[in-house]
């Protein structure tokens, strides 16, 4: 222990302090906190669009054909499928063992290159373009905007599941990590309030 | 070395000639074109960032003059309307969005570390990164002059007007790619602001001791974080209407023009606050050292202050009264916006009183900080006028508003950012600025801008509606533009005398010495200029006051300066708990970096692409900045991200 | 470079002002009488003579569709082909179309005395 | 209960604020102007007004500016009274120790300023409602709707007969209204956002494409009232004026009549305006319209009666010989951007056409 300020009469003790990015939210966490934080205010606001654009136009707003599960259903459970995977690979981090790791964070690649072809899919049965009227435009933009997240998700994964096969990280220093897994965790959150919008609500009524 | 050991005790000691070189070594950037470049020292992307913005603040100004020749007397013709369109719209661009906020990160990216004592931002790398893409979507803006297809549209920009069946040229495209680009200078730039506050900062910081520029600039940068995604999206949505027909804006295909004024005011209303709330801070701060005593009511300013931020985000419908929405709406932003009247009101109070019950040392910078009180006033109550729905019915989009931004923006922004300048130009720059030329400066900007905007609530009421490049002389308003006219060029002229006084200060300004002012805060507790490391050993704080401790009494410990942590294994510093700054972990800082520039040069590039349809250009530059930004968040041993770097 | 010419202009007359001094010039008058050449510059604004006329000394008198009207005083011909004279000036302003018959400019209804008061200001114009 | 009290009290200092406000108003603006801002001068001002709706507003105004020059002024004596009352004391050495002190008591400046602020607010707040409540709706049903369309940068105006459909017509720029009578006005877009304002009559209501906005209109002295769009639209902006004419009811029925009506049929032996005419359906038919005639054009203003206008182009220009003549040889100078074209006129042309319109009253 070294007393720092002699003169206090109550002076600051201060232990041994870990070095760098370890243990429990790094700064790199908080940095990670930031975005989710402004990206979910992103995606309140693309709802937004999508809601008063809906309750302005009134009844003519939705397309003719309700919107379909059988793409969008499987494919929210394999996203939702995905964050599991993510969870699993994370604790094998924890633990300290690379396989596990690797398993996790591969499942969680192909789960997600799945969701995206799906998505595609989906994209392409639509009668409509993103030109067509301003529900295409909400819908086109808003999953658009989902699917970029998820794109950019899957880069940031390839780039952690590199790092780890080549060994970077070990049961203390996988900061990147736990971080990175909190984007996708929020990429698939913002997921199933984009799927409650643009799938359900339309049956609500 | 013990490559398992991840954890380290940091020694207390003295300040040494061996110290301080060892840190000079590590932290000063690197000289040459690749230091220019890769620095990432907050004092240097500070005072760029306050250059940058000042540079700004004289093209804005100068549009504003050659604006105000056209309108001083009625039907001239000097500029054609489509010249006076883009002028208005890019002064009102320049002063908001490229001056406003930006000289408000400039001054708490220098402060922020130093009134902290601490070494860095949170991300210097990002800090650096944040400056880039400022200064990079600054130009792209202003390239559109080149071609001579500015915005043309205002800053408000309201849809259909800038959809391409009614404005088919490039105009929009750079305002709309513009704000895009410029709003991941905010985003990330207000997050390192909020992350720096939350870990970093000097152990016994708790969060009852920041100064209130700390606590000002972190409340608006969670409201940048929460309101920018709102304008970021609509620009996203015109260029998407513009260029690929959807219909977000435009009603043929179920498009709703005011679905942009929402998105628009949801965050140009807070943003309000957010260029104002850091400027309040300031002179919260500054001004006591004048009164010679510590800020009444410290605790409920700070409240004032967030109470600001939140309120803000629940008066946006206030600009569309009259729109046309339903009466109850209308009584309920009407409402909202008097009430934010009071957490306001509270700072006025509380600078009046610390002014009453203090002594003061008359300086220029007070000068400042006093006018500021006065001009906060008057922007203020002429603020609650228009809050009231049926005056607003008239005043609206007339000159009273005109004025009363003015006296928002210059009196409560420009006059605490010229107050805070005469202030901190000491710490940054080691010299002091003239007081002689000083009292010139504050009596010529202070008279000048009065003259030219106190008649403009006068030309308001007389009905006079805003944007119009000429008018009739039957409506009988030459007489007060005139004045406006007069008042502007000498508001100008006042500006010109800061400069001159600056240029002078560099070369023959009197030394300041640690703490010219005999201020409180911890950057006055090192040299001026401060070293690239700020503190040779981390300080240990006691109270709100610091360097006043001993004659205050106020708390029952010492805060220890000359004797502190030593950090100096690398390039160190501390993380520090939320709520009472108790250290938590060492951390290692990144080295000179050139990738935030790399990937700035890359965005850069993208959006030219995406402006001038060069569609793969734009694929490629999108991929080079996600490579960019992996190469840059590659792990290294040196910051220890990675496995078994451990320093002991 | 008219505007610009003018925009220097303003500059120099807020110069002035700033520097405290009476900037306002008067300009020139001819050998006419004051009271008709003022009356004659407002009839000049009042019929609009400028939507059509570049006339100096008339506040937004920039009109591009007839001649320009500097120097008018020292012209030869009025319409190309009546001497420049005080008269025919007069018989031109108050009935263009019986000089030249379909041409563009229309009678404004000048009266006799208002013409010349609006030839008066011309004259001056040299 | 309280709020009818705080009615009454309200509707006492209205009148009598309103009073004090205009006469220190006429004073300031005697100063500012070194004239009194009568509405011949200054036809925008709105703090002296001449309809229900303008009136109320207007004495709401007078109040809110009242309360804000107290306020300015007292807080700008007690900055000023702080800074002389405070010992001052010699410029300091610099970085020489000067004495610091924490005094007491300026805690009670807050919470009194803070009671006042919240006084005033609610007073203000109050104030603002019941206004608002007030010119929500006219008193009684107007008698007929004018359509106003805006459009880049002119307004047309379509008088509706709610009884009689058949009694409509259009005209463009120049309203009329009768005195004393509310007018509802329905506002249509035809382009881009537009902003309603006739600033002595009462407050903004946009125009916005896509939805309907209504608002009223009422003047209860003869007169004529300048508009102003006052929502930014485009490169012609500021030339996008219109005149609001409040006649007596009864010269107002005849005007409609008047306006009901065909345009006059030329004399057959007048070569001049056959030949005017025949150009004005030939150059200018396509964009204006002349009932009775071929020209049928709906993209400019309607012509039919354009003899009763006082102003052409938006008020740009008062509707005389000389500056018609100007006007339609060269619409792209007087008025840069609008959506009038230089038409290649011959002056035989201009004379003729012209010569026709000059008969369109």
């Amino acid at each position: 222990m070294s007393d720092i300020s002699l003169e206090t009469r109550k002076p600051m003790a201060i232990g041994r302090l870990p070095i760098g990015s370890i243990g429990r939210l790094p700064n790199g966490w908080w940095g990670m906190m930031m975005l989710v934080a402004t990206e979910s205010f992103l995606f309140l606001y693309l709802l937004f669009t999508y809601y008063y654009l809906a309750a302005r136009a009134g009844s003519g707003f939705l397309p003719e054909a309700p919107p379909f599960f059988h793409l969008s259903g499987p494919n929210t459970l394999i996203l939702i499928a995905s964050s599991a995977t993510l969870w699993y690979g994370e604790r094998g981090a924890r633990k300290g063992s690379r396989g596990q790791l690797l398993i996790g964070f591969l499942a969680t690649l192909v789960l997600g290159a799945i969701f995206v072809g799906i998505q595609i899919v989906e994209w392409t049965e639509k009668p409509f373009t993103i030109a067509s009227h301003a529900y295409g435009s909400t819908f086109f933009t808003v999953t658009g905007f989902h699917m970029a997240h998820v794109v950019g998700g899957l880069i940031m994964l390839l780039a952690l599941t590199l790092w780890s096969a080549i060994g970077y990280f070990d049961e203390k220093r996988m900061a990147a990590i736990s971080i990175g897994a909190i984007y996708w965790h929020f990429v698939d959150a913002v997921w199933i309030a984009v799927f409650f919008t643009f799938y359900i609500t339309p049956y609500l009524r | 070395m013990a490559a398992a050991d991840y954890q380290k005790r940091p020694e207390a000691g003295f300040v040494t000639e061996a110290l301080e070189k060892k840190l000079h070594d590590m932290w000063e950037t690197k000289p040459g074109l690749f230091g220019v470049i890769a620095t990432v020292d907050h004092k240097v992307i500070g005072i760029r960032y306050i250059v940058t913005a000042f540079a700004f603040l004289v093209i804005g100004g100068l549009q504003a003059l050659i604006m105000r020749i056209q309108l001083a007397q009625p039907d001239q013709t000097i500029l054609t309307p489509e010249q006076y369109n883009q002028l208005f719209s890019m002064h009102g661009i320049t002063m908001i969005f490229l001056y406003a906020l930006p000289i408000l990160s400039g001054f708490s990216n220098y402060l922020f570390p130093l009134l902290l004592g601490t070494r860095d931002m949170a991300f210097p790398r990002l800090n650096a990164f944040s400056y880039w893409i400022y200064l990079a979507s600054g130009l792209f803006m202003y390239a559109s002059f080149l071609i001579g297809e500015a915005p043309n549209n205002g800053w408000f920009n309201y849809a259909p007007y800038a959809l391409k069946s009614f404005n088919p040229g490039l105009n929009m495209d750079f305002y709309a790619l513009g704000m895009v680009f410029f709003g991941i200078s905010t985003t990330v730039g207000a997050a390192n602001f909020v992350v720096t506050v939350m870990r970093n900062r000097a152990p016994g910081m708790s969060i009852n001791r920041l100064p209130i520029i700390i606590w000002g600039t972190t409340t608006v940068s969670v409201g940048i974080l929460l309101a920018n995604p709102a304008v970021s999206l609509a620009f996203f949505f015109l260029w998407l209407d513009r260029q690929f027909g959807t219909h977000f804006f435009d009603t043929a295909g179920g498009g709703q023009p005011l679905l942009w004024q929402h998105l628009f005011w949801i965050f140009a209303h807070p943003w309000v606050y957010i260029i104002v709330l850091p400027a309040m801070g300031m002179v919260s701060d500054a001004l006591p050292v004048f009164c010679r005593r510590p800020l009444v009511a410290y605790t409920l300013v700070i409240l004032g202050t967030i109470t600001t931020m939140l309120l803000g985000f629940g008066v946006w419908v206030h600009h569309m009264f009259a729109t046309g929405i339903p009466f109850l709406s209308m009584s309920y932003f009407s409402g909202a916006s008097f009430i934010i009247t009071i957490p306001s009101a509270i700072a006025t109070f509380a600078w009046i009183a610390t002014i009453w019950t203090g002594r003061i040392v008359m300086t220029t910078a007070f000068l400042y900080f006093a006018g500021f009180i006065s001009m906060f006033v008057i922007g203020g109550v002429s603020g609650v006028v228009t809050a009231s729905v049926p005056a607003d019915l008239q005043l609206h989009d007339t000159y009273f508003v005109v004025a009363h931004l003015h006296y928002v923006l210059i009196g409560i922004n420009l006059f605490g950012v010229l107050g805070g300048l005469y202030f901190w130009f000491p710490k940054m720059t080691g010299r002091m600025l003239s007081e002689r030329l000083g009292r010139w400066n504050f009596w010529l900007t202070f008279l000048g801008f009065n003259l030219a905007f106190l008649p403009m609530h006068w030309t308001g009421l007389l009905g006079m509606p805003r944007r119009i490049y000429t008018y009739p002389e039957a409506t009988g308003w030459s007489w007060v533009n005139m004045l406006t006219t007069v008042g502007s060029f000498v508001l100008a002229f006042g500006i010109l005398l800061l400069f001159v006084n600056v240029w002078i200060s560099l070369r023959r300004g009197a030394i300041a010495g640690r703490n010219p002012w005999d201020a409180p805060s911890l950057e006055w507790a090192t040299s001026s200029p401060p070293p690239a490391y700020n503190f040779p050993v981390m300080p240990v704080v006691a109270s709100r006051h610091p360097l006043w401790e001993d004659r205050l009494d106020e708390s029952d410990g010492h805060s220890s300066i000359d004797r502190g942590l030593v950090l100096d294994d690398g390039k160190e510093m501390l993380a520090t708990s939320v709520i009472d700054a108790e250290p938590r972990a060492i951390l290692k800082m990144p080295e000179d970096d050139p990738w935030p520039f790399l990937v700035t040069i890359a965005l850069t590039v993208g959006f030219t692409a995406l402006l001038l349809h060069w569609w793969w250009i734009g694929v490629a530059a999108g991929v080079a900045t996600l490579l960019g930004c992996v190469f840059w968040l590659w792990p290294r041993d040196d910051l220890a991200q990675t496995k078994g770097a451990a320093h002991e | 470079m008219r505007s610009l010419k003018r925009f220097g202009a303003i500059a120099g007359a807020c110069l002035l002002i700033l520097a405290g001094c009476n900037g306002a010039e008067e300009t020139s008058t001819g050998s006419d009488p004051q009271g008709d050449m003022a009356r004659g510059a407002e009839l000049i604004a009042a019929k609009g003579c400028g939507t059509c006329h570049e006339i100096p000394g008339i506040d937004g008198a920039t009109g591009r569709v007839g001649p320009p009207l500097d120097h008018v005083g020292e012209r030869m011909f009025i319409a190309g082909m009546l001497d420049n004279t005080p008269e025919n000036m007069r018989t031109w302003l108050m009935d263009p179309q019986a000089v030249v018959p379909g041409n563009a400019m229309p009678d404004t209804g000048l009266d006799q005395e208002e013409a010349d008061q609006v030839a008066a200001y011309l004259r001056s114009l040299r | 209960m309280t709020l009818s009290i705080a009615k009454s009290i309200m509707a006492k200092a209205i009148s009598g604020w309103r009073q004090v406000g205009q006469r220190a108003g006429l004073a300031v603006a005697g100063l500012a102007l070194g004239t009194h801002a009568a509405s011949a001068q200054t036809p925008m001002y709105y703090l002296e007004t001449f309809g229900p709706k303008g009136e109320i507003t207007a004495s709401l105004t007078w109040g809110l500016l009242a309360i804000s020059v107290f306020v300015v002024v007292l807080m700008s004596v007690l900055v000023l009274v702080a800074i002389f009352r405070a010992k001052r004391l010699e410029p300091a050495e610099l970085g020489s120790k000067l004495p610091v002190s924490h005094p007491g008591g300026g805690h009670r400046w807050i919470y009194l300023g803070l009671a006042l602020t919240t006084a005033a607010l609610i007073v203000m707040v109050v104030w603002t409602m019941e206004v608002l409540a007030e010119i929500d709706e006219p008193a009684v049903e107007p008698a007929f709707t004018i359509e106003v369309t805006g459009e880049q940068w002119w307004w047309e105006a379509r008088y509706v007969d709610p009884d009689d459909p058949s009694r409509t017509f259009v005209t463009a720029n120049e309203l009329h209204i009768p005195v004393g009578e509310p007018v509802r006005i329905r506002l249509a877009s035809a382009d881009v956002i537009h902003s309603f304002w006739v600033p002595a009559l009462a407050g903004k209501t946009d125009v916005i494409p896509g939805q309907i906005n209504e608002t009223w209109l009422q003047a209860d002295r003869k007169g004529v009232y300048r508009g102003q769009c006052a929502e930014y639209c485009g490169v012609q902006h500021a030339h996008m004026a219109m005149r609001v004419f409040a006649d007596p009811a009864e010269e107002f029925r005849s005007w409609w009549e008047h306006q009901l009506e065909p345009a006059d049929t030329i004399p057959e032996d007048d070569e001049l305006l056959r030949v005017g005419q025949e150009q004005f359906v030939l150059k200018c038919g396509a964009c204006h319209a002349v009932r009775g005639t071929l020209a049928g054009g709906e993209a400019g203003p309607d012509l039919t009666h354009f003899m009763d206008r006082t102003t052409i182009a938006a008020v740009t220009l008062p509707n005389t010989p000389g500056h018609l003549s100007g006007w339609i040889a060269d619409p792209q100078h007087q008025k840069p951007g609008n959506k009038m074209p230089n038409l290649d006129l011959s002056g035989p042309e201009l004379n003729a056409i012209r010569h026709y319109l000059e008969t369109l009253d």
